[in-house]
């Protein structure tokens, strides 16, 4: 088991009811770690629309996670 | 306000953009062309009356992503410089949300990269639009329905609103 | 400056094109998006050293000749409001030669519109750019060429400056 | 013979000496006109770089000339 700081963004973060949280986790890459959480974020697939950074640089969903990793799940965004 | 600089082209604010001293910032006797686009809080969205805005924006990656893109565009179009802001926190009706300058030698660049750079802040930067609405009622534009929908549909309807 | 309005778009000025005044006259709470355009003298045109112009303007054509260019592209593109101001007499390296700004609900409509009235602007108004140059020379633009030659060539040529 | 006033601009005006003048024809339209007084602007076909108006309207190049019209006569224009 790894454990990663995940953080919560906008839509995100109002259905997980906090902004961060340290997570326990098996999962080989950021997709398997989304769908992990899905009762927090409430949302089954990313792909397409929402978005992944890890340790402050964009990612794919295949991006592999690392023990300590700080994961930062977008949902989509809307600036301007 | 966070003021850009052509080191730091892409900016965030909580405070007004100052849109006067942005484009002065831009004067250039090599230029012959400045195209600018703005953003503003506009009072309907979708057929709903809006009040006001809330912008979360997650600001190392905002800004690191807008210079990126700041630096693929002038370089590949070839324009003389380019400024750009975006607001955080809530935004008044007629606010100014969003912020481009571009200068170039002939217009046909400043036009094609001012509108490739707004169109990609839009969509590449984590930033996320609260509406509020007469109703009372609010809601994260676009992130409702998409993140329930939970299946990749594209960009379409992610992009809907601008 | 001679100010344009919602009834009288285009505008000719003799004194210096003022871009925060006209921006502001065009603050709307129903509009999305604002683009501007300027085109500023600069200090070369085709491989010469520019230090001044004067532009000469037939006032009664150039202003009945514009806010009909506008008028027909904001009801075709759909727009909100059109400004256009364009200059008469001597500018210096960095003056404002031409200002056009437009508003509309989303970007789209508004890019389109500002970026096809500049380019009519130049084209189809009675506006006459004489350029003086470092070394002492001095000449009306795309004029020399075009009447001496006297033929029919097409608008490539009479239209390559801008 | 018609008598019209003729206006030159910029070059033409340059060229002619003079912004406006007086001028006897039996031109038909606008470009025999301009063909008349070649020598004034120094111009031999003005169709598809130079423009004519009459009366303050903007005109084509075969529209009639009559008596006591006023002629615009255009160079390549340049805005912006």
């Amino acid at each position: 088991m790894k454990t990663v700081t995940v953080n919560y963004f906008a839509l995100f973060r109002d259905r997980a009811g906090c902004s961060s949280e340290q997570v326990s986790t098996s999962a080989s890459d950021a997709l398997a770690l989304f769908t992990q959480l899905r009762e927090r974020h409430g949302t089954d697939d990313p792909r397409g629309h929402c978005k992944v950074a890890v340790n402050d640089v964009m990612a794919d969903w295949d991006i592999e996670i690392q023990d300590g990793d700080v994961v930062l799940f977008f949902p989509p965004v809307a600036g301007g | 306000m966070s003021l850009p600089d052509f080191d730091h082209p892409m900016a965030i604010t909580d405070t007004d953009i100052d849109a006067v001293r942005l484009r002065e910032h831009l004067f250039d006797h090599s230029a012959g062309a400045l195209v600018t686009f703005e953003g503003w809080v506009r009072d309907h969205n979708e057929g709903r009356n809006v009040i006001s805005l809330d912008y979360e924006v997650y600001r190392p990656l905002a800004i690191a992503e807008g210079a990126r893109i700041i630096a693929e565009v002038s370089q590949r179009v070839g324009v003389r410089q380019v400024l750009a802001v975006h607001r955080e926190g809530a935004l008044e009706l007629g606010g100014c949300a969003v912020w481009v300058g571009v200068t170039s030698a002939h217009r046909d660049e400043a036009f094609v990269a001012c509108r490739e750079i707004i169109d990609r802040i839009k969509v590449e930067l984590p930033i996320w639009k609260k509406e509020y609405y007469t109703d009372g009622d609010s809601g994260w534009v676009n992130c409702e329905r998409c993140a329930s929908h939970g299946h990749s549909h594209g960009h379409d309807h992610t992009h809907a609103h601008r």
